[in-house]
């Protein structure tokens, strides 16, 4: 018997309306206290493609994605072969049973549950669209039936939800629910032997995606300026933070607006609304993804060299080119590393979930503006949209932002003469005024050639002397950046260094490899450059590996550059489909390298969403 | 080498002041680059004139260009105005931005008609859609000066080159696109006539919205010669000037007068007023499509049309379309923008 | 005495029409058989600010850079100080004696000839157009006299260059000539020490510049389609693209040409012009430099994933942003090997000088078609826009493009069905086909998700079967590229790896610690990604010197990232400031790292334009 | 999964064949994944039509477009040309770079109002202005659909989102923008009304340079709702055609006849005719300066102006500008191109 530790998927067609259920789903296991996790896999498409929805629940707190599956729901007939060749051995399939069952669906190993759905609902309800809608909510009924979830609390969400308004609508959804539910319980012996039971409820948790957690740390950060052009997966990033500012940022006493949001024509636009209104003042951001990042480039190196505040976030997607944009990949990360023509170098910041994304973002403009940068947040698709069981945000109310040297009108006043690009502290960051404040302030702000007074030059010297600075001012961003989280086990003589939304799985692998005998420490990276601590951690264990989501291992590419090491002395564990990480992944990937005698017996053990943890 | 030689300030006692004080010599620039005899330059110094007789505050305005010779050109004005020098072509988005941040200052962009035509024709058309709040100057000349010559997009059928084959591609005219576009503000003049365009560049300055200038500004080096429609000559020949602007200050009594139905006297939202004279009584500066179709018929008469050519009702401008705050939003205090610990509690709360 | 040693500098104001009449002295000196180069430093503006020519001769060949002058003709006011101080004690100094002579020229260690140009040419010549241009040809004059350059070569070269069309101009050009030579002749005893003397004649060399050679290449690679949009340095080499064309490829019948070139409105839509040309089986290209390659980065992330072929000429200059256009560097190595978001990787190339610009560029088009990917010439603006001495390009009327894989109406009849992405040989290329060709031959080009049959995808496996493919592809480039060039002496145990333009210099430093008792081996790389002898070399040297022009070391980053071995075991000699690469900065950032008795001293010694090598 | 579902290509014996033998199902695509009811679907179908009757060989053809939702439908037709699905904006330099290339092949683009009218409108103004030589058809749905429904530059004023406020930013229509920038071959359709808009897709085809035409394609799940002014039942009601176009290949007689002053039959270079039938009298489809009045006087008035709305004289298209062979560059042989050695040497000896 497995309860909460399994996996279960639930295969439809997009634009039909199963999101909903499936959230529902989701924040009803919540609820219940189970830690839970889930992956939607949608199409570049907004109706009547496949889409599927990955549950995972498991009461140690592993929820990174597995790829193996002990229930799948098929609602979708063109994508049954896979679907049922995903379930695990002995696991349970149901599915529309309005119409007989298809050769594809009969496996000897698994118990298929037919459920005339269809059939049920197009009783119940009139019309189409509602038929179609009520269909998923009496999947959940059943589910509810079968894996045991607690039929008052999906009733209280959907109250939740609808609320008294929508009366009518929520009475359907009570309806669709029961017919599910009682189907169930009176055709199968409910429930399975994969169920779920209440824990203890989980007050300092809450459920979450990153782009909505990022949208929120721009608010508390005090950015006003938000410039964007949509693009999956970081468009609900900016929808967010309207949402939030009509929430906290209207004047009280005019109703309007303390921000403001322009949707600019393209991305090459988003950089330069957003350099020019942090270089008139103001905290300003762009969300979006790779292709985005590529038409900036140009604008970057203005940012860098002329050295005006700025801050991206890049949820990234699946590959070069348009690729897979409804996938997940971390494959911008030189990219951003290095972006624009010429000698530059960037900041980068590496939340692994919404709550770091909540408070990376806070961090990205104090970074930006201190040290008067570019400064990128490298998000990802399964962070940025997908729903994450993280601890509750917190603010400290003393917490002011860093807004770096500005010059105010009173100590222009005092200084004789103000040089834009003098390094008067040592400590290769130079005052920087902003416009409309005093006219001792004026000076020109360019891409061009300009030496230290902040005149235009064509000379080698003074030419040299800016970006010598420049180069020592992004080296000591190093310190300034989130430091690294280390998780040591004792007698690890591997290494382990992951970065972002591998955390989970990573983390799972350990636990996984320790508890069969191979010990493993683990670092992950938050922020680029990279502090000392990194090479330490690398120097400190004979053999190290490096778990990413591309092709061409860039996070070790990096590693290598900044610490020195070979990067061949770096094992490489690189994960590229466009799904997010699995332990499965991060332990296969580990133990194909590892010269070990068990590590041939391990690899063929290691399958299947549970996770047993000795106690 | 510096090469903006930084000129001597010295207040010579005898100049005369404006109402803050200031003389024309506070509104001047470093040393020019530029080609001598460059029309540019003759811009720069209408630019000079306008904002000394407007009594601006250096320091409150904000000069933007992207990348050309013409956009070299705010350096040579307002030495005590901050100054963005963009990327080619992508200006527009900077003054979006810093207009985005502080609406309490002055813009005035300067490009160049391949910076606004070819690179940056995109954002040339999406900030005048935005009705962005600034005075946008493209200083025309039909070539890129700065890479040595080649056609812009604004080069006219027909004109010649210096060497090579004349261009065969129709010119996309600025002032046309503007009036297509909705801009609210929409002149066109020369640099080799002051007195037409300092007062038009001052009611720019005063008008809600974007305000657009197309002016012919011949570049001496690579396309003044004969056979081009950009030169001096060719413009002197060709340019007729329907309405002309003069600009009154708020306070001051409207002197000129002309005889009725020849001029519309037009207040701006600063309570200044634009007393538009029309040299050509067809000719209606209110009416956006008897403007446009004026302009082709003179084109298609080899005419160019000069004068404030359209201005109309102040469409909303960003901050309208997006009911932002009057105070810049760059300077709200953070506890304004800072919802708080109890709010993020709160928060939270809905995500359980 | 210096006889055919030495170098100097001509100090004008741009715009004065000094260019061609240093020109003229180059080309002069050069028919004299005489080893030369020259270098123009010029301003980022059309006219009035200073603008320097500096020409080196050398009987043994080495024409690099030198930052010391032996003689300075100051034609600039405005620069006096700066001309003055880069003259080697003992050295002379020209100026124009029309007026006295300022403080600012008087240093006891040199000798100063004053010349009253102007004054002389206001007499003799009407206009001040024909009288600011004849002052240059004076200057010419009585340099010939006091280096002792051929007068009959000099009023041969202005014969050619107006012949007898422009007689009046001819003879205004002979007059100012004399009125220089005679001047000098009259005042001063000529030649000074530092002089020519004639060489043999060297009926194998040219004098050209790497620009108008690429376009050259460009030509008989067969280039039909040509797509820019203006930019410093990269123009000319459009221009001379067209000119050629004009030449080489007009239909005799019909007088039209073979031929387009379109002067796209940016480089975005330059890169895509050339993408969709090549897509319909055109052999095309653009020039451009640093801003342009940021801009076209999605673009050519599309190229890479779509696999079209697509020619990059990347004239580099300096500086991230806009840095200083009219200045030299190196600094995109980086952003070129991994242009556009995503995992990507581009092959590229590095001519050294016009001669392997010319053939690199037909290179360039062969490697594009036959791996079906963006391919980069990398050139800077000291190779595209500087006269070199080269040897004559030459061509072999047998060689054929390679047009890679492209299916025939023929082959199409007879396969069944075509699979654009399907590796059939298993050398990592899938055949291609162009449109109008054959109904077979159909497939839809996109940069979204495809599989091996062309189809768009989401699927993880059909995923990463191409890009996997496309990395083992873009591997096997390596044996295609141009090989190192490698020159090794005697006992050498120091390695010294480089690229491009500072070729020249390094030679010069090699042959100059050579002399000193410090053996060197010398390897320079020519294309990207890097063939397995480049490891073997840096495997085969204690100690490894990376000498490049930018900021960051970007070519050892490439060289330790291909090779493996780790960034800081390769020492590095980096030169950034927009000027050529110099002998003296070589030996200089060389001796400064390197742990040997002698070093200091030999430091100590090193400078100055000559370049003795014992007999 | 692979998501472009093949159709199995079967050979009915019933189905019409056209002069080169082939079905109209011949011309068809992979399945449509876009939404059901979608405009850009109804385009599709009329895109089929257009090519199957006017008897063109589909390998001959090449299919263009960027991304979203309307760049995607050149999967759902003519399986057997070559297509190119370009990056976001940027489909116009791939036609330029194409049709560079091969001049001998029939050019489609398809692109959306976001492609075209934002993160595109630099590349669309300029494909105009060069006169390249294609069909472009923007199906005009006033949002994003493929991310979700924002508004695109085309939304009109006052034009209600799903939720939120309604558009206050003045809307970009591409009918004025290339009247202006000097296209050749302008016309505006609904994508519901197949009738008018097969035979204009038809003269498309035929005309010599660039020819254009936007169609309103509402999209059903993000901009079809009441208050909408790109659903289909405000299009329908404010849609107004001005003149209706009868395409007639070469050979055929031309049979529909209008009384006279009513129509003018117009040849296109290929010898075929199409036949302008004024519904307004007052409108001159040949007149580009009267045709942009009608259109804005009529938009004033609410209404949305259809038709062919205006065919004017053909313009040098870029081969003709650049006087480029009549051969397809692609298809030189090499020894055409290549000058060789002799050339070469002779070349050299004028750089010493
Ligand atoms: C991205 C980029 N591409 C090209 C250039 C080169 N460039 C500099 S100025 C210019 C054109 C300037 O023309 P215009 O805007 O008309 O200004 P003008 O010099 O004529 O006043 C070009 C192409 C550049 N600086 N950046
Ligand atoms: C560079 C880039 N930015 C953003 C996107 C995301 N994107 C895809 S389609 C699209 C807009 C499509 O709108 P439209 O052209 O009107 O097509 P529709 O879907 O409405 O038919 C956007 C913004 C992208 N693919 N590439
Ligand atoms: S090149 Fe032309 S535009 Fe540039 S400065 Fe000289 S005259 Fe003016
Ligand atoms: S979202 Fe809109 S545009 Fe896209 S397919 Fe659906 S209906 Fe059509
Ligand atoms: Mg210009
Ligand atoms: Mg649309």
């Amino acid at each position: 018997m497995k309860v909460n530790d399994f996996a279960f998927r639930i295969a439809t067609v997009n634009g039909t309306g199963s999101a909903s259920a499936n959230g529902l789903l989701m924040q009803a296991i919540f609820r219940m206290g189970i830690p839970v996790s889930g992956k939607n896999v949608f199409p570049s498409n907004i109706q009547g493609l496949p889409t599927w929805y990955e549950i995972r629940v498991n009461h140690h707190g592993y929820t990174a994605r597995t790829p193996e599956f002990d229930l799948v729901v098929a609602m979708n007939s063109s994508t049954y072969d896979r679907d049922v060749a995903d379930l695990e051995p002995g696991g349970w399939l149901i599915y529309d049973s309005t119409w007989p069952m298809p050769k594809a669906l009969d496996r000897p190993d698994i118990t298929t549950l037919g459920i005339p759905l269809a059939g049920m609902c197009n009783e119940a309800f009139e019309g189409s669209r509602e038929r179609i809608l009520m269909k998923n909510i009496a999947y959940v009924g059943a589910l509810a039936a079968l894996i045991n979830i607690d039929l008052g609390i999906i009733e209280q969400l959907l109250e939740e939800q609808f609320g008294s308004k929508k009366r009518a609508l929520l009475d359907s959804n009570y309806r669709a629910l029961r017919i599910g539910y009682d189907y169930a319980r009176s055709s199968f012996d409910c429930p399975l032997p994969i169920r779920l039971e209440k824990m203890a409820p989980p007050d300092d948790w809450i459920l979450i995606d990153g782009n909505t957690a990022a949208a929120l740390g721009c608010v508390y950060a005090g950015a006003t300026v938000g410039a964007w052009y949509p693009i999956t997966p970081s468009t609900s990033l900016m929808d967010a933070f309207r949402g939030f500012c009509e929430r906290f940022r209207k004047d009280p006493d005019t109703g309007k607006n303390r921000f403001i949001v322009v949707q600019a024509e393209d991305e090459l636009s988003a950089a330069g609304i957003v350099i020019g209104a942090s270089w008139a003042g103001a905290r300003s951001f762009t969300p979006t993804s790779g292709p985005g990042i590529s038409l900036m480039s140009e604008f970057i190196g203005l940012a860098y060299y002329a050295e005006v505040p700025a801050v991206f976030f890049n949820v990234q997607r699946t590959g070069p080119s348009t690729g897979m944009p409804t996938r997940t990949q971390q494959g911008d990360l030189l990219l951003c590393a290095f972006a624009s023509h010429g000698d530059t170098k960037h900041p980068l910041l590496f939340p692994a979930d919404p709550h770091e994304a909540f408070h990376f973002a806070v961090d990205a403009f104090d970074i930006a503006e201190r040290f008067q940068t570019p400064v990128f947040v490298l998000s990802d698709l399964d962070i940025g949209m997908n729903d994450w069981m993280v601890r509750r945000f917190q603010w400290d109310d003393a917490r002011q932002p860093d807004r770096g040297k500005v010059l105010t009108g009173e100590q222009l006043d005092e200084i004789a003469v103000f040089h834009r690009y003098l390094d008067v502290d040592g400590d290769h960051i130079a005052a920087r005024t902003l416009p409309g404040v005093h006219p001792k302030g004026a000076y020109f702000n360019r891409g061009s050639g300009h030496n230290k007074w902040g005149a235009y030059t064509e000379d080698s010297d003074e030419y040299i002397e800016v970006v010598d600075r420049l180069k020592r001012k992004i080296q000591s961003v190093a310190d300034a950046v989130p430091a690294p989280v280390v998780r040591t086990n004792d007698g690890a003589t591997i290494g382990i260094i992951s970065i972002g939304g591998c955390d989970g799985a990573v983390i799972e692998a350990i636990d996984w490899l320790a508890n069969r005998g191979i010990p493993t420490d683990y670092m992950r990276v938050r922020g680029f450059p990279f502090p000392d601590s990194v090479r330490d951690f690398i120097a400190a264990h004979a053999i190290v590996y490096v778990v990413e989501q591309n092709r061409d291992a860039q996070l070790r590419t990096l590693l290598a550059l900044e610490t020195g090491v070979a990067v061949n002395s770096l094992r490489s564990v690189c994960r590229y489909g466009g799904l997010p990480m699995s332990r499965k992944a991060v332990v296969d990937g580990i133990l194909e390298q590892l010269e070990h005698p068990a590590a041939g017996a391990l690899l063929a053990d290691n399958h299947g969403a549970r996770m047993e943890v000795p106690v | 080498m510096t090469t903006s030689i930084v000129k001597p300030r010295v207040r010579h006692p005898g100049l005369p002041v404006n109402a803050i004080g200031l003389t024309r010599r506070d509104y001047e620039g470093s040393m020019s680059t530029l080609c001598a005899g460059c029309g540019h330059d003759s811009i720069t110094g209408a630019i000079i004139r306008a904002f000394f007789e407007l009594d601006i505050p250096p320091h409150k305005v904000a000069k933007l260009s992207g990348i050309g010779c013409s956009s070299k050109t705010p350096t040579y004005f307002l030495r005590e105005a901050h100054g963005f020098n963009a990327v080619h072509g992508r200006m527009p988005s900077i003054g979006t931005g810093a207009s985005a941040a502080r609406r309490d200052l002055v813009y005035i962009g300067v490009s160049g008609d391949g910076d606004s035509l070819s690179i940056g024709l995109g954002q040339f058309c999406h900030v005048i859609r935005r009705n962005v709040q600034m005075l946008y100057i493209l200083e025309n000349n039909g070539v890129y000066g700065l890479t040595k010559g080649q056609f812009s997009a604004s080069a006219d059928i027909g004109s010649k080159p210096k060497r090579g084959a004349p261009n065969r591609q129709a010119p996309i005219d600025p002032v046309l696109l503007a009036l297509t576009l909705g801009a609210t503000f929409i002149a066109r003049s020369f640099s080799g006539d002051k007195e037409q365009l300092v007062p038009i560049i001052k009611a720019g300055l005063r008008h809600r919205g974007f305000a657009f200038i197309d002016v012919i500004s011949p570049c001496v080096t690579f396309n003044d010669h004969e056979g081009s429609t950009k030169s001096y000559s060719f413009t002197r020949n060709h340019m007729r000037e329907v309405v002309h602007a003069d600009f009154v200050q708020p306070q001051t009594e409207i002197s000129v007068s002309y005889a009725p139905g020849d001029s519309t006297a037009v207040t701006m939202h600063d309570g200044s007023t634009v007393t538009l004279h029309k040299i050509d009584n067809d000719y209606d500066p209110t009416d956006r499509d008897a403007a446009y179709a004026y302009i082709r018929a003179r084109q298609n008469a080899d005419e160019v049309t000069t004068g404030l050519l359209y201005l109309g009702k102040g469409a909303p401008e960003m901050h309208d379309t997006e009911n932002t705050v009057d105070t810049p939003l760059a300077e709200l205090p953070f506890d304004q923008l800072c919802p708080g610990s109890i709010a993020l509690g709160q928060l939270m709360d809905r995500y359980r």
